[in-house]
C-alpha cells in the first residue's frame, strides 16, 4: 500500500499530528522511510513494531532531536523548521525509555522543570522580579504540584530523585511531562520495568489527563496486550517502514502485520 | 527565530489543570532547612561585618582577598555547578577584569565604580566571544578551549607590554577605594565594601539559579536531549550563561585588583585558573557558601601549611599537604565542603528525629549517595 | 551502634569547634601597630619572601644563602649586639602571596626591610612605599631601577640592559659583521635586553622569545642556521639554555656564543649542557660560581661553604644562586653595621652609601658602590669558558666609565 | 626548501612526545572519564626514576625498563587508591583530582630530587644522521623508534589479545562489562597502568632534550591536550596523528607566520584545533556519537 493511499483510507478527521513522508538515514542505513500517517486528536495512539523498527527514532524526529526529511504538522501548522526546544514550547512533550531525572535534585524540582516549556521569564525577568514573572512562577509551582499530586508522589516531594524506585521514577517523569501542559505527550515504553497494575495505572492517569485537557498521547510500547487494551489508534512500523495504521481491530487483522510483526506468535494479540 | 510559538487554546487547558485547592498545603515553597540556613547566613553576614573592628589590617587584607576570589569562584559555580560546563579559563577572565578596571582607572582616570562597570562590560564581551564557540562544545572540548585561554592570557600580557605594562603591570598610586571617613582605616573600609559586593553578587546569583532560568541550567546539566525536549534553547541559554558568568568573574577580578592595588601577569598563570576550579569543586560547586569556603581554602591553606611546616623542604611539603587535603576533600565530600556539611546536618537531624520517635523512623538508613545540595544561603 | 553514632556526632561537633578556633587563632587582634624602631637589645627583623615552590621553585637556594649569611652574622655576635631575625615565607612566585607575606612581615613581625627574589617584587613596591619600609630585590629587571617613583625599593643585581650594552659594544668592536640570533624568555627581561643591544647598534637578525618551560628549540635553531646566524646570545635559564647548547653541540653547529651572566653558572647551565658544549662561550661576569674549579681554593668561598654547612644548607653549596643570596645577606649586614639607626631609614641610608665595599659574592676586583639608580654593581669581567672553567679576558669593565650608566 | 623540510622534520620529532602523552591521556579518559592533568607529572616521575637508576649504576636500558614498569605500577596504584572513589560522571571532581595529583606528585619529585634541572643521558647516543641537507639527531630518531614501538605494542595488545579486548569492553561500558563478569576495577587499573607506561615513554623520550626537571612536561601536556582534541580522544590513531600535527603546526607557525614567534606559536596550533572541533566535535578520527535519547 502506497503512503498516499494509506493516507486516503486512514485519514482521521482532526489530526493533531500529521506525518508526511518522514524519513531519516544513519550512515547510509535507512532508519525511517517515507512515514506518513495522522495521529488523531485526543485519546491514546500507539506506535508498535519489532525491535529496530524505528519507533524511538520516530519520536526523536517528531520532537526535533534528529534532522529529518519530510514534513510534520502540529495542529495544522508545519513544524519541520522548528528546533527541538521550539517544538517543546509548541506543545510536544515526551518521556524516555530509561527515565532521565535530575538525580541530585528533589522530586518536586524534577516536576517543576517540566513547566519550562510554557513559561517565558528570561534572565532579566528573573533578576528584576517583575510582577508577571512572579505570577508565572507561582503558576508554575501550582501546576507542578498538581501533577505531582496526581501521580501520587506528593509525599515524596522533598526526596532526592536519585533515591527513588524505578516505578516512582517513571511517575516523576510523566508528571514532569504533564507539567509541560503538552498538546501531545509522547511516552517511550512507559510500561518497561513496571508491573501490570502499575503500568495500567500510569496509562489510566495519562488518559484521564487527556480527557480533561484534550491532550493526545502517543505511545511506543512493546507490550502488545497493553496497547490493544488502551490505544484507540495504532501505527505499526517495521524496518523503518509503515506497515499499517488504524483502529486496533483493523490492525490486528491486517495480514501484513501478522506476517511481519507478530509472526509465529500471533496468539499474543488475540 | 523567536521561541514564541502561537499555541491556541493553551491557556484554556491550563485553567483546567489549576488545582481546585492545593492538597497537603500546596507546593513546598521554602523548606524549613532553607529557613534555618537563611538565618544562619544572616548571622554569618553580621559576624563578618563585625570582624573589621576586631582583627588587624593584615587579616582584613587576606579576608578581602578571599572575598574577591570568592566572587570569581561563585561565577564558576554558576557555570560548573549549576549548568555542568567545566571551564578552566575562569582565572584568565578574572585577570581580564582586573586589567580592565586598573587600566581604566590608571590611564583614563575613571572613578572606581566606573572602572568596575568597565570590567563587567569587558567581561561580558569576552564571555560572548568564548561563548559563541563554547555553546557548540561540551565537556572535554570546552575544557581545552578554556585551558588555552588561560595559558595564553599571561603570554599575551607580555606580548602587548606597551599596552599592559608588561612585567610591571598596572599599579595605582593611591588606594582604589579609599576610606571616606576618619573612623575607618582604608583596610577596614575596603573589606566592608568587598564584603557587601560579595553578598550582593551571591544574592544576584542565587536569584538567577532559583527560578525558571535556574531550572533551564539544571536541565542543561542533566543532558542536552532532556533540555531541548523540555523546551530549553540550549545554545541561547549557554551563551547567556557564559556572558553572565564572565561578567561576574571580571567583576571579581577587578575587586581583587583593587584589594591588591595592582595587576601583574604573574598573578594569572594557568595554575591560577586551575586553582579557581579547584576552589569551586572543593568548596562545593553547587553552593554559594561553598564558593566562599573554597576561596578561603585556596587563599589560606598554602600560607598556613608553609608557615606551620618548618624545615628545608617545607615549601614542597606544604604543597604536598595542600594537595592531599584537596584530594581528600574531593573523595570524601564529592559535593564539596558545603555539600559535606549539608549532608552532616541532614544526618544529624535524622538522627535526632530517629531518637525522638524510635519506632516509626526507619533508623539512620545509610545516607543516599546523592543528596540535594541546592543551597539557599542567606 | 548508638554509642558509635553519638561518638561520631561529638567528633563532628569538636571538629567544627576546632575549625572555628583555628580560624580565630589565625587572626590577630586589632592593636596599635608599634613603631618599627628597635629597642636597645631587641632583634632586628628582616623579612624574606622568596619563591620556594611553584614555577620558580628552583631559585630557592638563594634564600638558603641569605639565611646562612644572617646565621653567620648572628653567630659572630649580631650587629652591635642586636641579633638579626630573618623571617621567611614562600610566595611560590605569586604576586598576591608576595604582598600577603610583605604585609605580614611589616604589620605583624615588625620587619624593617623586606627581601625578595625576582620581577614580582614590583608587586610590593607600592605597599612598602606606603609603609616606609625598605625593600631589596635580587632582580635585574629594569623597572626596579625606578627609585624616583618608588624610593623605598632597591635591587641587588645590575640592570640586565647594562650587560646587554656591554655585549653589544663587544660585538661592534670584535665582530662588526655578526649575524646575531637571540634566545630569551618571552618577558620583559628580553625586552630590556634587546633595548640594551639596540643602544649599541646591535639588532639581532633572529629573536626566539619562548615561554618558560619550552625545552625543545630544534626548530628555532634550524631557523637560525638557515638565516645565517653566526652569533647567538643566550639569556634563558634552566632548562632551555643548557639543553639548547647541548643540541647545538650535537648537530655540530658552533656559532659564537654569548651567555648572560645569570645563565652562565655550572649548576643550571654548564652541567646540563656538558662543558664541551659551552667551550669558548663568552660571558660578562660579576659574581663567582662556587662550582667553578678556579675558586676551589678561594678563601671567601671557603668561608661561604663553612657558613652554609654550619647553618645546615650544605645541599645548596654548589649553587651559584646560593652564593648570590649569601652575598645579598652580607651586603645587608654590612649596611646594618654602618647604619645610624636600626630602622628602615637607617638601613636605607647605609645601603645608599656603599663605597668600594667588598662582597663575598663578587669576583675579585669588583665592589659594591652606591648610585642614584638604587643598583649597587657596575663592574663586569669578560670571561671565556675554556672547557673546565671561566677564564678572564682583559680587564674589569665599569659601565659607568663606559658611559652606559651615568 | 631545505629549511622548510628541516623545520617540518623538527616539528614532527617534537610531536612524537605529544603523541605519546596524548595516547596516555586518551586511554585514561576512555577508561575512567578523567581528563588526567597529572599525566605529564607522571611522565616526569618516570623519567626521574630512570635517572635515579642510572645514578645507582644501572645501565640506561634496564633503567628505562624499570621506570616503565614502575610507572605502570604507580598508575595502577593511583587508580586503585584514589581515582576509583570518584564516579565517572563527575567530570569536575575528576579534573580536580587530576590537579591535586599534579600538585602532589610535583611536590614529591621536588622533595626527593630537587628542582634543579639535571642532564639526562640520551639512551641513543649522540650521533647525527645527515641526508640531503637535512639532519636528525640520534635522540630524535631513537625517540621516534621508541614511541613508535610502544604504540605498536599498544595496538597489538588492544586489538589482538583477549586482555586488550576485555580492557576495551570495560573502558567502553564499565556497567555492562560487569554483567559479563569482568571486574571493572581490576581492568580499569590495568588501563591506568598501560596509560602510565606509555606516558613514561613520553617522559623518557623528552628528558634528554628538555633536561630533567619537575616542570619538564608542563608544555608537552598542554600540547597533548590539543593533540587529543584535534585527533579525537577516543581514537588511538587519532591522538597519535594529532600529536604529530600539533608538533608540526607549532613549528611551522612559529617560523612562517609573522608575529607569532616562539611563544604564541601555540596559538596557531590551537586555532587549528578549535577550527577542527567546531566542524567535527569528536575530532578528526573520533567517532561521532549519534545523538540518541
Amino acid at each position: 500500500m502506497s503512503a498516499a493511499a494509506a493516507r486516503e483510507t486512514q485519514a482521521v478527521p482532526a489530526p493533531i499530528v500529521r506525518l508526511n513522508e518522514v524519513g531519516i538515514s544513519f550512515r547510509g542505513v535507512r532508519a525511517l522511510d517515507g512515514i506518513s500517517f495522522d495521529v488523531p486528536q485526543g485519546g491514546v495512539t500507539a506506535v508498535i513494531g519489532p525491535n529496530g523498527a524505528g519507533k524511538t527514532t520516530l519520536f526523536n524526529c517528531i520532537s526535533g532531536i534528529y534532522r529529518h526529511e519530510g514534513e510534520i504538522e502540529l495542529a495544522g501548522s508545519p513544524i519541520r523548521h522548528l528546533r527541538a526546544h521550539q517544538r517543546a514550547s509548541a506543545g510536544i512533550a515526551r518521556t524516555f525509555q530509561t527515565p532521565t531525572l535530575l538525580d541530585d535534585e528533589d522530586v518536586f524540582a524534577n516536576v517543576l522543570v517540566g513547566t519550562h516549556a510554557w513559561t517565558t521569564t528570561g534572565f532579566t525577568g528573573v533578576l528584576i522580579g517583575t510582577p508577571r514573572a512572579r505570577r508565572e512562577e507561582r503558576e508554575a509551582r501550582d501546576v507542578a504540584w498538581h501533577h505531582l499530586t496526581a501521580v501520587g508522589l506528593a509525599s515524596l516531594a522533598d526526596r532526592p530523585a536519585g533515591a527513588l524506585a524505578h516505578a516512582d521514577r517513571r511517575r516523576v517523569e510523566i508528571a514532569r511531562a504533564l507539567a509541560a501542559q503538552p498538546r501531545i505527550l509522547m511516552l517511550d515504553e512507559p510500561a518497561a520495568g513496571l508491573s501490570g497494575t502499575e503500568s495500567d495505572e500510569l496509562i489510566e492517569l495519562v488518559r484521564e489527563q487527556g480527557q480533561a485537557t484534550g491532550m493526545t498521547s502517543l505511545l511506543v510500547e512493546h507490550d502488545v496486550a497493553l496497547v490493544m487494551r488502551t490505544a484507540s489508534w495504532i501505527a505499526v512500523l517495521d524496518a523503518g517502514k509503515l506497515l499499517a495504521v488504524g483502529e486496533p481491530r483493523a490492525v490486528r487483522e491486517n495480514p501484513a502485520v501478522i506476517a511481519a510483526y507478530l509472526g509465529a506468535d500471533a496468539e499474543v494479540v488475540a | 527565530m523567536s521561541a514564541q510559538i502561537a499555541v491556541p487554546n493553551r491557556s484554556d487547558h491550563r485553567e483546567a489543570v489549576r488545582p481546585p485547592s492545593a492538597p497537603n498545603g500546596g507546593p513546598p515553597v521554602r523548606p524549613a532547612a532553607a529557613r534555618v540556613s537563611f538565618w544562619l547566613g544572616v548571622v554569618a553576614a553580621l559576624l563578618a561585618a563585625v570582624v573589621p573592628f576586631v582583627v588587624s589590617d593584615y587579616d582584613l587584607f587576606n579576608l578581602s582577598r578571599v572575598a574577591a576570589v570568592a566572587i570569581g569562584v561563585a561565577s564558576l559555580n554558576l557555570l560548573t555547578g549549576f549548568s555542568g560546563q567545566v571551564s578552566l579559563g575562569q582565572g584568565a577572565i578574572f585577570g581580564i577584569g582586573g586589567y580592565a578596571a586598573m587600566m581604566s582607572m590608571r590611564f583614563i582616570e575613571m572613578p572606581a565604580w566606573a572602572a568596575l562597570l568597565v570590567a563587567i562590560a569587558v567581561g561580558g564581551v569576552v564571555g560572548l566571544v568564548i561563548g559563541l564557540p563554547a555553546t557548540r562544545m561540551g565537556g572535554f572540548n570546552l575544557g581545552l578551549l578554556t585551558i588555552v585561554i588561560a595559558a595564553l592570557f599571561p603570554v599575551l600580557l607580555y606580548r602587548f607590554s606597551d599596552f599592559t605594562g608588561g612585567q610591571a603591570g598596572v599599579t595605582l598610586s593611591a588606594p582604589a577605594l579609599p576610606s571616606p571617613t576618619e573612623a575607618l582605616t582604608d583596610a577596614q573600609w575596603l573589606y566592608l565594601v568587598v564584603l557587601a559586593l560579595l553578598l550582593a553578587t551571591i544574592a544576584f546569583l542565587n536569584r538567577l539559579v532559583g527560578r525558571r532560568t535556574g531550572r533551564a541550567l539544571s536541565l542543561i546539566r542533566a543532558g542536552r536531549i532532556l533540555a531541548v525536549s523540555s523546551g530549553v534553547d540550549t545554545h541561547l541559554v549557554k551563551l547567556q550563561l557564559f556572558v553572565i558568568s564572565s561578567m561576574i568573574a571580571a567583576f571579581g577580578g577587578a575587586i581583587f585588583a583593587f584589594v591588591l592595588g595592582l595587576v601583574v601577569p604573574e598573578s594569572y598563570p594557568l595554575i591560577f585558573s586551575i586553582t579557581i576550579l579547584v576552589a569551586s569543586v572543593v568548596g562545593g560547586s553547587r553552593s554559594w557558601v561553598g564558593a566562599i569556603l573554597g576561596a578561603a581554602l585556596v587563599v589560606y591553606l598554602p600560607s598556613i601549611t608553609s608557615s606551620v611546616i618548618p624545615g628545608e623542604a617545607s615549601a614542597y611539603l606544604a604543597q604536598l599537604v595542600f594537595a592531599v587535603v584537596l584530594g581528600v576533600c574531593v573523595i570524601v565530600a564529592p559535593n564539596g565542603i558545603a555539600g559535606g556539611i549539608r549532608r552532616l546536618a541532614i544526618w544529624m537531624r535524622r538522627r535526632s528525629r530517629a531518637r525522638r520517635s524510635p519506632r516509626t523512623a526507619p533508623t539512620a538508613s545509610p545516607m543516599p549517595e546523592t543528596t540535594p545540595d541546592r543551597e539557599e544561603p542567606r | 551502634m548508638n554509642q558509635q553514632k553519638r561518638i561520631r556526632g561529638r567528633v563532628a561537633t569538636i571538629a567544627v569547634a576546632a575549625v572555628a578556633m583555628l580560624a580565630l587563632a589565625g587572626c590577630t587582634p586589632r592593636a596599635a601597630a608599634g613603631d618599627s624602631a628597635v629597642a636597645d637589645d631587641a632583634p632586628i627583623v628582616i623579612g624574606a619572601s622568596w619563591p620556594q615552590s611553584g614555577p620558580l621553585g628552583s631559585v630557592a637556594p638563594g634564600l638558603s644563602g641569605l639565611e646562612a649569611a644572617i646565621a653567620a652574622a648572628n653567630e659572630a655576635g649580631g650587629v652591635d649586639g642586636h641579633e638579626i631575625t630573618l623571617v621567611t615565607a614562600d610566595d611560590a612566585y605569586d604576586p598576591s602571596r608576595l604582598v600577603e607575606n610583605e604585609r605580614k612581615f611589616v604589620e605583624q613581625d615588625g620587619a624593617i626591610a623586606v627581601v625578595n627574589f625576582g620581577g614580582i617584587s614590583i608587586a610590593g613596591r607600592e605597599y612598602l612605599g606606603q609603609k616606609n619600609v625598605m625593600g631589596v630585590s635580587m632582580a635585574g629587571n629594569s623597572p626596579l631601577s625606578d627609585v624616583e617613583a618608588f624610593p623605598m625599593q632597591r635591587a641587588f643585581w645590575p640592570d640586565v640592559s647594562w650587560e646587554a650594552q656591554l655585549q653589544g659594544k663587544w660585538l661592534t668592536e670584535n665582530k662588526p659583521d655578526a649575524v646575531v640570533g637571540y634566545i630569551g624568555f618571552n618577558n620583559d627581561l628580553t625586552e630590556s635586553h634587546l633595548a640594551g643591544l639596540a643602544e649599541q647598534g646591535i639588532v639581532p637578525a633572529q629573536v626566539a622569545a619562548v615561554a618558560p618551560g619550552t625545552a625543545d628549540l630544534s626548530a628555532q635553531i634550524s631557523q637560525f642556521q638557515a638565516a645565517g646566524v653566526d652569533t647567538v646570545i643566550f639569556n634563558i635559564g634552566a632548562p632551555t639554555g643548557g639543553s639548547t647548547l647541548a643540541y647545538m653541540q650535537q648537530i655540530g653547529w658552533k656559532p659564537t656564543v654569548l651567555l648572560s651572566s645569570t645563565v652562565s653558572d655550572f649548576h643550571t647551565v654548564i652541567n646540563l649542557a656538558g662543558p664541551e658544549a659551552v667551550k669558548d662561550a663568552y660571558s660578562f661576569e660579576f659574581f663567582k660560581d662556587p662550582s667553578d674549579p678556579r675558586y676551589a681554593d678561594d678563601e671567601v668561598i671557603a668561608q661561604y661553604t663553612a657558613d652554609m654547612e654550619a647553618s645546615g644548607h650544605d645541599a645548596d653549596v654548589s649553587n651559584a644562586l646560593a652564593l648570590e643570596g649569601y652575598g645579598l645577606g652580607a651586603a645587608l649586614i654590612d649596611a646594618l653595621s654602618r647604619a645610624e639607626s636600626y630602622d628602615s631609614e637607617g638601613l636605607l641610608t647605609a645601603w645608599d652609601s656603599f663605597d668600594s665595599t667588598e662582597n663575598p659574592m663578587l669576583r675579585d676586583g669588583i665592589t659594591l658602590d652606591a648610585s642614584a639608580h638604587g643598583r649597587v654593581v657596575f663592574q663586569y669581567q669578560l670571561s671565556r669558558f675554556d672547557g673546565t672553567s671561566w677564564t678572564d679576558e682583559g680587564d674589569i669593565q665599569d659601565v659607568r666609565d663606559l658611559g652606559i650608566v651615568d | 626548501m631545505t629549511e622548510f623540510l628541516q623545520i617540518v622534520l623538527d616539528g614532527l620529532m617534537t610531536g612524537v612526545v605529544y603523541a605519546a602523552l596524548a595516547l596516555a591521556l586518551g586511554v585514561v579518559f576512555q577508561g575512567t572519564g578523567m581528563l588526567n592533568l597529572s599525566q605529564g607529572e607522571l611522565a616526569v616521575v618516570a623519567a626521574y626514576i630512570a635517572w635515579a637508576c642510572t645514578q645507582a649504576g644501572i645501565p640506561i636500558w634496564p633503567a628505562i625498563a624499570i621506570a616503565i614498569v614502575a610507572s605502570a605500577v604507580l598508575g595502577a596504584v593511583i587508580y586503585h587508591g584514589v581515582v576509583r572513589f570518584v564516579p565517572p560522571h563527575r567530570e569536575d571532581s575528576l579534573m580536580t583530582l587530576g590537579v591535586t595529583l599534579l600538585l602532589g606528585l610535583n611536590a614529591i619529585v621536588s622533595m626527593v630530587w630537587g628542582t634543579d634541572p639535571r642532564a639526562f643521558p640520551s639512551p641513543f647516543g649522540t650521533w647525527v644522521a645527515n641526508f640531503g641537507g637535512l639532519r636528525l639527531t640520534s635522540q630524535q630518531l631513537g625517540g621516534v623508534a621508541l614511541v613508535g614501538a610502544t604504540m605498536l605494542v599498544m595496538a597489538v595488545v588492544f586489538t589482538r589479545t583477549t586482555f586488550g579486548l576485555r580492557l576495551r569492553a570495560v573502558a567502553q561500558n564499565p556497567r555492562s562489562a560487569a554483567y559479563l563478569g569482568l571486574r571493572s576495577g581490576l581492568w580499569l587499573s590495568a588501563g591506568w597502568a598501560a596509560a602510565c607506561a606509555v606516558g613514561a615513554v613520553a617522559g623518557i623520550v623528552a628528558a634528554p632534550t628538555a633536561g630533567l626537571s619537575p616542570a619538564m612536561m608542563t608544555v608537552p601536556l598542554l600540547m597533548a591536550l590539543a593533540a587529543a582534541n584535534i585527533g579525537g580522544i577516543s581514537s588511538r590513531v587519532g591522538v597519535v596523528v594529532g600529536g604529530l600535527l600539533i608538533g608540526l603546526l607549532t613549528a611551522i607557525g612559529g617560523r612562517y607566520i609573522p608575529g607569532l614567534g616562539g611563544d604564541l606559536n601555540v596559538v596557531f596550533a590551537f586555532a587549528a584545533v578549535i577550527a577542527v572541533i567546531l566542524v567535527k566535535p569528536a575530532g578528526l578520527f573520533g567517532r561521532e556519537s549519534v545523538v540518541r535519547a
